[in-house]
Protein backbone atom coordinates (compact mmCIF):
# COMPACT_ATOMS: atom_id res chain seq x y z
CA UNK A 1 0.00 0.00 0.00
CA UNK A 2 2.94 2.50 0.67
CA UNK A 3 4.34 1.98 -2.78
CA UNK A 4 1.03 2.67 -4.43
CA UNK A 5 0.56 5.62 -1.88
CA UNK A 6 4.17 7.07 -3.46
CA UNK A 7 2.70 6.44 -7.17
CA UNK A 8 0.44 8.20 -6.55
CA UNK A 9 2.07 11.12 -4.73
CA UNK A 10 4.82 10.78 -7.53
CA UNK A 11 1.87 11.06 -9.98
CA UNK A 12 0.44 14.11 -9.05
CA UNK A 13 -2.42 11.83 -8.55
CA UNK A 14 -2.80 12.49 -4.68
CA UNK A 15 -6.57 11.80 -3.94
CA UNK A 16 -8.53 14.59 -2.45
CA UNK A 17 -9.28 12.66 0.65
CA UNK A 18 -5.65 12.73 1.32
CA UNK A 19 -5.24 16.30 0.44
CA UNK A 20 -8.03 17.30 2.67
CA UNK A 21 -6.93 15.36 5.76
CA UNK A 22 -3.23 16.59 5.66
CA UNK A 23 -4.45 20.51 5.81
CA UNK A 24 -6.97 19.53 7.73
CA UNK A 25 -4.64 18.91 10.79
CA UNK A 26 -2.40 21.80 10.02
CA UNK A 27 -6.08 24.00 10.51
CA UNK A 28 -6.52 22.36 13.72
CA UNK A 29 -3.37 23.01 14.96
CA UNK A 30 -2.75 27.01 13.42
CA UNK A 31 -6.32 27.53 15.29
CA UNK A 32 -5.04 26.75 18.61
CA UNK A 33 -2.12 28.50 18.11
CA UNK A 34 -3.72 31.58 16.72
CA UNK A 35 -6.43 31.47 19.57
CA UNK A 36 -3.81 31.65 22.41
CA UNK A 37 -1.29 34.91 20.92
CA UNK A 38 -4.69 36.49 19.60
CA UNK A 39 -7.10 35.58 23.05
CA UNK A 40 -9.79 35.10 20.67
CA UNK A 41 -11.00 32.61 18.03
CA UNK A 42 -9.31 33.77 14.59
CA UNK A 43 -11.59 34.62 11.51
CA UNK A 44 -11.52 32.22 8.46
CA UNK A 45 -8.82 35.11 6.57
CA UNK A 46 -6.32 35.37 9.35
CA UNK A 47 -6.06 31.40 9.20
CA UNK A 48 -5.68 31.08 5.47
CA UNK A 49 -2.94 34.29 5.79
CA UNK A 50 -0.87 32.30 8.59
CA UNK A 51 -1.26 28.82 6.58
CA UNK A 52 -1.22 30.74 3.74
CA UNK A 53 -3.95 29.01 1.65
CA UNK A 54 -6.76 30.95 0.38
CA UNK A 55 -10.19 31.44 2.40
CA UNK A 56 -11.94 28.93 0.30
CA UNK A 57 -9.49 25.84 1.32
CA UNK A 58 -9.80 26.86 4.73
CA UNK A 59 -13.92 26.30 4.82
CA UNK A 60 -13.35 22.96 2.56
CA UNK A 61 -10.17 21.52 4.48
CA UNK A 62 -11.61 22.34 7.72
CA UNK A 63 -14.47 20.22 6.67
CA UNK A 64 -12.77 16.45 7.09
CA UNK A 65 -10.82 17.66 10.92
CA UNK A 66 -14.55 17.07 12.89
CA UNK A 67 -16.60 14.53 12.22
CA UNK A 68 -20.50 15.01 12.56
CA UNK A 69 -20.92 12.09 15.79
CA UNK A 70 -18.70 14.41 17.64
CA UNK A 71 -21.21 17.18 17.90
CA UNK A 72 -23.84 15.24 19.44
CA UNK A 73 -21.55 13.71 21.91
CA UNK A 74 -19.82 17.32 23.13
CA UNK A 75 -23.46 18.48 23.50
CA UNK A 76 -24.71 15.23 25.41
CA UNK A 77 -21.93 14.66 27.60
CA UNK B 1 -25.55 45.31 -0.20
CA UNK B 2 -26.97 42.08 -0.56
CA UNK B 3 -25.57 38.68 -1.39
CA UNK B 4 -27.92 36.02 -2.11
CA UNK B 5 -27.42 32.26 -2.98
CA UNK B 6 -29.87 29.10 -3.53
CA UNK B 7 -29.01 25.66 -3.39
CA UNK B 8 -31.00 22.58 -4.16
CA UNK B 9 -29.57 18.93 -3.74
CA UNK B 10 -30.90 15.15 -3.95
CA UNK B 11 -31.68 14.15 -0.62
CA UNK B 12 -28.50 11.21 0.53
CA UNK B 13 -26.60 12.18 3.37
CA UNK B 14 -23.30 12.61 1.70
CA UNK B 15 -24.69 15.58 0.32
CA UNK B 16 -24.77 16.70 4.31
CA UNK B 17 -21.03 17.87 4.25
CA UNK B 18 -21.60 19.58 0.72
CA UNK B 19 -24.21 21.59 2.13
CA UNK B 20 -22.16 22.39 5.03
CA UNK B 21 -19.31 22.91 3.15
CA UNK B 22 -21.24 25.00 0.87
CA UNK B 23 -22.98 27.31 3.56
CA UNK B 24 -19.56 27.73 4.77
CA UNK B 25 -17.79 29.15 1.84
CA UNK B 26 -20.93 31.43 1.01
CA UNK B 27 -20.59 33.44 5.28
CA UNK B 28 -16.53 33.05 4.50
CA UNK B 29 -16.80 35.67 2.45
CA UNK B 30 -17.26 38.20 5.11
CA UNK B 31 -14.78 36.66 7.14
CA UNK B 32 -16.44 35.47 10.21
CA UNK B 33 -14.40 33.74 13.47
CA UNK B 34 -13.95 30.00 13.01
CA UNK B 35 -16.34 29.61 15.44
CA UNK B 36 -18.76 31.02 13.87
CA UNK B 37 -18.31 29.58 10.97
CA UNK B 38 -18.22 26.09 12.64
CA UNK B 39 -21.34 26.66 14.48
CA UNK B 40 -23.18 27.43 10.88
CA UNK B 41 -21.55 24.69 9.77
CA UNK B 42 -23.33 22.27 12.66
CA UNK B 43 -27.03 23.99 12.17
CA UNK B 44 -26.56 23.25 8.75
CA UNK B 45 -26.40 19.73 9.47
CA UNK B 46 -28.71 19.44 12.05
CA UNK B 47 -31.10 21.20 9.58
CA UNK B 48 -30.10 18.89 6.32
CA UNK B 49 -29.93 15.81 8.35
CA UNK B 50 -33.80 16.26 9.93
CA UNK B 51 -34.62 17.00 6.74
CA UNK B 52 -32.74 13.95 4.67
CA UNK B 53 -33.99 11.46 7.86
CA UNK B 54 -37.48 12.70 8.80
CA UNK B 55 -38.66 14.62 6.03
CA UNK B 56 -37.53 11.67 3.54
CA UNK B 57 -37.42 9.12 6.03
CA UNK B 58 -34.29 8.47 3.91
CA UNK B 59 -36.38 7.68 0.72
CA UNK B 60 -33.54 9.84 -1.19
CA UNK B 61 -35.95 11.01 -3.90
CA UNK B 62 -36.36 14.06 -2.33
CA UNK B 63 -34.51 17.15 -2.28
CA UNK B 64 -33.09 19.61 0.17
CA UNK B 65 -33.68 23.25 -0.70
CA UNK B 66 -31.26 26.13 1.11
CA UNK B 67 -31.31 29.61 0.57
CA UNK B 68 -29.10 31.94 2.53
CA UNK B 69 -28.38 36.00 2.29
CA UNK B 70 -25.54 38.14 4.08
CA UNK B 71 -26.68 41.51 4.57
CA UNK B 72 -23.67 43.56 6.30
CA UNK B 73 -22.92 41.28 9.28
CA UNK B 74 -26.58 39.62 9.55
CA UNK B 75 -27.15 36.03 8.13
CA UNK B 76 -30.32 34.59 7.04
CA UNK B 77 -30.47 30.71 6.48
CA UNK B 78 -33.79 29.08 4.89
CA UNK B 79 -33.74 24.83 4.76
CA UNK B 80 -36.46 23.57 3.56
CA UNK B 81 -38.31 19.84 2.63
CA UNK B 82 -40.96 18.67 0.79
CA UNK B 83 -41.21 15.68 3.46
CA UNK B 84 -43.88 14.53 5.84
CA UNK B 85 -43.79 17.24 8.08
CA UNK B 86 -43.88 17.60 12.07
CA UNK B 87 -47.48 17.45 13.25
CA UNK B 88 -47.00 18.88 16.77
CA UNK B 89 -44.33 21.32 16.54
CA UNK B 90 -43.85 22.00 19.75
CA UNK B 91 -43.34 18.77 21.14
CA UNK B 92 -40.92 18.15 18.24
CA UNK B 93 -38.61 21.45 19.47
CA UNK B 94 -38.10 19.99 22.91
CA UNK B 95 -34.70 19.60 24.10
CA UNK B 96 -34.16 15.13 23.85
CA UNK B 97 -37.61 14.30 21.95
CA UNK B 98 -36.78 12.27 18.94
CA UNK B 99 -39.20 9.79 17.19
CA UNK B 100 -36.74 8.12 15.77
CA UNK B 101 -35.19 6.73 19.18
CA UNK B 102 -34.12 3.68 17.12
CA UNK B 103 -31.46 5.47 15.23
CA UNK B 104 -29.64 6.41 18.16
CA UNK B 105 -31.04 10.37 17.45
CA UNK B 106 -29.90 12.46 20.67
CA UNK B 107 -33.15 14.97 19.91
CA UNK B 108 -31.06 18.01 20.35
CA UNK B 109 -30.66 18.93 16.95
CA UNK B 110 -33.43 22.18 17.38
CA UNK B 111 -31.44 22.77 20.99
CA UNK B 112 -28.53 22.95 18.76
CA UNK B 113 -30.04 25.28 16.25
CA UNK B 114 -31.74 27.48 18.89
CA UNK B 115 -28.54 28.19 20.81
CA UNK B 116 -26.05 28.66 17.62
CA UNK B 117 -28.64 31.39 16.19
CA UNK B 118 -30.28 34.48 17.01
CA UNK B 119 -33.78 32.85 15.86
CA UNK B 120 -35.31 30.14 14.77
CA UNK B 121 -38.57 29.81 13.29
CA UNK B 122 -39.89 26.25 11.79
CA UNK B 123 -42.95 26.02 9.99
CA UNK B 124 -44.45 23.20 8.76
CA UNK B 125 -47.41 21.04 7.60
CA UNK B 126 -47.84 17.40 7.42
CA UNK B 127 -47.29 15.80 4.15
CA UNK B 128 -46.18 19.02 2.52
CA UNK B 129 -43.01 19.57 4.07
CA UNK B 130 -40.91 21.42 6.92
CA UNK B 131 -38.93 25.01 6.59
CA UNK B 132 -36.74 26.47 9.38
CA UNK B 133 -35.95 30.43 8.87
CA UNK B 134 -32.66 30.60 10.94
CA UNK B 135 -30.89 34.44 11.79
CA UNK B 136 -27.59 35.05 12.87
CA UNK B 137 -25.82 38.40 13.29
CA UNK B 138 -21.68 37.42 12.84
CA UNK B 139 -18.92 39.51 13.87
CA UNK B 140 -17.02 40.52 11.00
CA UNK B 141 -13.70 41.89 10.97
CA UNK B 142 -15.27 45.36 11.70
CA UNK B 143 -17.15 44.21 14.78
CA UNK B 144 -13.92 42.49 16.17
CA UNK B 145 -11.35 44.97 15.84
CA UNK B 146 -13.69 48.20 16.36
CA UNK C 1 -27.68 6.45 -8.45
CA UNK C 2 -27.40 9.89 -9.84
CA UNK C 3 -26.49 13.05 -7.09
CA UNK C 4 -27.66 16.36 -8.81
CA UNK C 5 -27.46 20.01 -7.07
CA UNK C 6 -28.00 23.13 -8.38
CA UNK C 7 -27.19 26.77 -7.46
CA UNK C 8 -27.87 30.36 -7.89
CA UNK C 9 -26.10 32.93 -6.67
CA UNK C 10 -26.02 36.69 -6.83
CA UNK C 11 -23.22 37.87 -10.40
CA UNK C 12 -20.40 39.54 -7.96
CA UNK C 13 -16.83 38.89 -8.60
CA UNK C 14 -16.49 37.48 -4.79
CA UNK C 15 -18.81 35.04 -5.68
CA UNK C 16 -16.29 33.12 -8.20
CA UNK C 17 -14.29 31.82 -5.29
CA UNK C 18 -17.80 30.43 -3.35
CA UNK C 19 -18.86 28.79 -6.79
CA UNK C 20 -15.74 27.21 -7.07
CA UNK C 21 -16.11 25.83 -3.67
CA UNK C 22 -19.37 24.35 -3.92
CA UNK C 23 -18.69 22.70 -7.20
CA UNK C 24 -15.42 20.74 -5.56
CA UNK C 25 -17.17 20.16 -2.70
CA UNK C 26 -19.94 18.34 -4.27
CA UNK C 27 -17.12 16.48 -6.69
CA UNK C 28 -15.11 15.59 -3.70
CA UNK C 29 -17.98 12.77 -2.65
CA UNK C 30 -16.40 10.85 -5.41
CA UNK C 31 -12.82 11.11 -4.27
CA UNK C 32 -11.47 12.68 -7.73
CA UNK C 33 -7.07 13.21 -7.65
CA UNK C 34 -6.17 16.63 -6.38
CA UNK C 35 -5.37 17.11 -9.97
CA UNK C 36 -8.82 16.65 -11.72
CA UNK C 37 -10.74 19.04 -8.48
CA UNK C 38 -8.11 21.83 -9.45
CA UNK C 39 -8.99 21.43 -13.33
CA UNK C 40 -12.79 21.47 -12.53
CA UNK C 41 -12.30 24.68 -10.13
CA UNK C 42 -10.53 26.22 -12.62
CA UNK C 43 -12.85 25.67 -15.42
CA UNK C 44 -16.15 26.59 -13.08
CA UNK C 45 -14.04 29.92 -12.17
CA UNK C 46 -14.06 30.57 -16.29
CA UNK C 47 -16.97 30.02 -16.96
CA UNK C 48 -18.32 32.16 -13.74
CA UNK C 49 -16.14 35.10 -14.62
CA UNK C 50 -17.33 35.34 -18.21
CA UNK C 51 -20.90 35.25 -17.10
CA UNK C 52 -20.32 37.77 -14.10
CA UNK C 53 -17.93 40.48 -16.72
CA UNK C 54 -19.31 39.27 -20.25
CA UNK C 55 -22.74 38.54 -19.91
CA UNK C 56 -23.65 40.96 -16.80
CA UNK C 57 -21.12 43.47 -17.93
CA UNK C 58 -20.23 43.48 -14.39
CA UNK C 59 -23.81 45.20 -13.15
CA UNK C 60 -23.93 42.39 -10.51
CA UNK C 61 -27.94 42.62 -10.20
CA UNK C 62 -27.98 39.19 -12.13
CA UNK C 63 -27.81 35.77 -11.32
CA UNK C 64 -25.31 32.86 -12.37
CA UNK C 65 -26.57 29.26 -12.43
CA UNK C 66 -24.38 26.04 -11.65
CA UNK C 67 -25.88 22.66 -12.09
CA UNK C 68 -24.14 19.48 -11.73
CA UNK C 69 -24.79 16.13 -11.67
CA UNK C 70 -22.44 12.74 -11.11
CA UNK C 71 -23.72 9.31 -12.12
CA UNK C 72 -21.07 6.84 -11.59
CA UNK C 73 -17.42 9.02 -12.75
CA UNK C 74 -19.26 11.17 -15.36
CA UNK C 75 -19.54 14.67 -14.17
CA UNK C 76 -21.65 17.21 -15.74
CA UNK C 77 -22.21 20.64 -15.22
CA UNK C 78 -24.21 23.65 -16.57
CA UNK C 79 -23.22 26.91 -16.52
CA UNK C 80 -25.98 30.05 -17.10
CA UNK C 81 -26.45 33.34 -17.11
CA UNK C 82 -29.22 35.86 -18.44
CA UNK C 83 -26.75 38.43 -20.00
CA UNK C 84 -26.06 39.70 -22.93
CA UNK C 85 -24.77 36.37 -24.70
CA UNK C 86 -22.72 35.90 -27.52
CA UNK C 87 -23.47 36.68 -31.24
CA UNK C 88 -20.30 35.15 -32.94
CA UNK C 89 -19.76 31.92 -31.23
CA UNK C 90 -17.33 30.58 -33.17
CA UNK C 91 -15.35 33.53 -32.82
CA UNK C 92 -15.70 33.62 -29.18
CA UNK C 93 -14.63 30.19 -28.62
CA UNK C 94 -11.19 31.16 -30.90
CA UNK C 95 -7.73 30.83 -28.84
CA UNK C 96 -6.83 34.52 -27.87
CA UNK C 97 -10.09 36.18 -28.98
CA UNK C 98 -11.73 38.58 -26.27
CA UNK C 99 -13.99 41.37 -26.66
CA UNK C 100 -12.57 43.21 -23.60
CA UNK C 101 -9.07 43.65 -24.14
CA UNK C 102 -8.74 46.76 -22.02
CA UNK C 103 -9.27 44.23 -18.68
CA UNK C 104 -6.32 42.35 -19.50
CA UNK C 105 -8.30 39.60 -20.39
CA UNK C 106 -6.26 36.53 -21.99
CA UNK C 107 -9.07 35.12 -24.40
CA UNK C 108 -8.35 31.81 -22.75
CA UNK C 109 -11.22 30.98 -20.85
CA UNK C 110 -12.81 28.96 -23.89
CA UNK C 111 -9.62 27.41 -24.68
CA UNK C 112 -9.25 26.04 -20.81
CA UNK C 113 -12.51 24.92 -20.60
CA UNK C 114 -11.74 22.27 -23.73
CA UNK C 115 -8.86 21.65 -22.34
CA UNK C 116 -10.11 20.30 -19.14
CA UNK C 117 -13.41 18.71 -20.06
CA UNK C 118 -14.18 15.97 -22.66
CA UNK C 119 -17.29 17.48 -23.90
CA UNK C 120 -17.91 21.49 -24.11
CA UNK C 121 -20.93 22.82 -25.68
CA UNK C 122 -22.09 26.32 -25.52
CA UNK C 123 -25.53 27.86 -26.56
CA UNK C 124 -25.61 31.46 -26.37
CA UNK C 125 -28.65 33.76 -27.46
CA UNK C 126 -27.81 37.88 -27.87
CA UNK C 127 -30.05 39.05 -25.25
CA UNK C 128 -30.96 35.99 -23.35
CA UNK C 129 -27.69 34.59 -22.27
CA UNK C 130 -25.16 32.07 -22.60
CA UNK C 131 -25.47 28.06 -21.55
CA UNK C 132 -22.20 25.63 -21.15
CA UNK C 133 -22.69 22.17 -20.86
CA UNK C 134 -19.87 20.57 -19.64
CA UNK C 135 -18.56 17.34 -19.19
CA UNK C 136 -16.12 14.83 -17.42
CA UNK C 137 -15.01 11.55 -16.60
CA UNK C 138 -13.39 11.36 -13.05
CA UNK C 139 -10.87 8.51 -11.97
CA UNK C 140 -12.45 8.11 -9.11
CA UNK C 141 -11.13 5.74 -6.00
CA UNK C 142 -12.25 2.29 -7.90
CA UNK C 143 -10.78 3.65 -11.31
CA UNK C 144 -7.52 4.30 -9.89
CA UNK C 145 -6.87 0.95 -7.58
CA UNK C 146 -8.29 -1.38 -10.22
N1 LIG D 1 -37.48 18.18 8.48
C1 LIG D 1 -38.24 17.40 9.31
N2 LIG D 1 -39.26 16.69 8.80
C2 LIG D 1 -40.03 15.91 9.61
N3 LIG D 1 -39.84 15.80 10.95
C3 LIG D 1 -38.84 16.50 11.50
C4 LIG D 1 -37.99 17.33 10.72
N4 LIG D 1 -37.08 17.91 11.55
C5 LIG D 1 -37.36 17.45 12.78
N5 LIG D 1 -38.41 16.60 12.77
C6 LIG D 1 -39.03 15.93 13.95
O1 LIG D 1 -38.57 16.60 15.12
C7 LIG D 1 -37.91 15.68 15.98
C8 LIG D 1 -36.79 16.39 16.75
O2 LIG D 1 -35.75 16.78 15.85
P1 LIG D 1 -34.30 16.95 16.43
O3 LIG D 1 -34.35 17.92 17.58
O4 LIG D 1 -33.38 17.30 15.32
O5 LIG D 1 -33.96 15.50 17.02
P2 LIG D 1 -33.53 14.15 16.24
O6 LIG D 1 -33.22 14.49 14.81
O7 LIG D 1 -32.33 13.67 16.98
O8 LIG D 1 -34.70 13.22 16.34
C9 LIG D 1 -37.45 14.55 15.09
O9 LIG D 1 -37.28 13.33 15.81
C10 LIG D 1 -38.59 14.48 14.09
O10 LIG D 1 -39.69 13.76 14.61
N1 LIG E 1 -21.17 34.32 -20.55
C1 LIG E 1 -20.82 35.14 -21.56
N2 LIG E 1 -21.65 36.15 -21.96
C2 LIG E 1 -21.30 36.98 -22.96
N3 LIG E 1 -20.14 36.89 -23.64
C3 LIG E 1 -19.29 35.90 -23.32
C4 LIG E 1 -19.57 35.00 -22.27
N4 LIG E 1 -18.53 34.13 -22.17
C5 LIG E 1 -17.67 34.47 -23.10
N5 LIG E 1 -18.09 35.54 -23.82
C6 LIG E 1 -17.39 36.19 -24.97
O1 LIG E 1 -16.40 35.29 -25.43
C7 LIG E 1 -15.12 35.90 -25.38
C8 LIG E 1 -14.05 34.87 -25.10
O2 LIG E 1 -14.18 34.34 -23.80
P1 LIG E 1 -12.90 33.77 -23.07
O3 LIG E 1 -12.30 32.72 -23.95
O4 LIG E 1 -13.29 33.34 -21.70
O5 LIG E 1 -11.90 35.00 -23.01
P2 LIG E 1 -11.90 36.29 -22.05
O6 LIG E 1 -12.89 36.06 -20.93
O7 LIG E 1 -10.50 36.36 -21.55
O8 LIG E 1 -12.30 37.46 -22.90
C9 LIG E 1 -15.24 36.99 -24.35
O9 LIG E 1 -14.30 38.03 -24.53
C10 LIG E 1 -16.68 37.46 -24.55
O10 LIG E 1 -16.77 38.34 -25.65
MG1 LIG F 1 -32.06 16.06 14.22
MG1 LIG G 1 -13.02 34.36 -19.83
Amino acid sequence: IGEIQRFLRDDGTVKVSRSIKELGNRIRKMKDELTKTLGRTPTVNEMAKQLEVSPEEIVFAGEASRPLTSIHETVYE
Amino acid sequence: MQNRMELSFSAISSNESFARVTVAAFIAQVDPTMEELTEMKTVVSEAVTNSIIHGYQSQSDGKVYISASIEGECLELVIRDEGIGISDLEEARQPLFTSKPELERSGMGFTIMENFCDDVRVVSEPMLGTTIYLKKQLSTKKAIYN
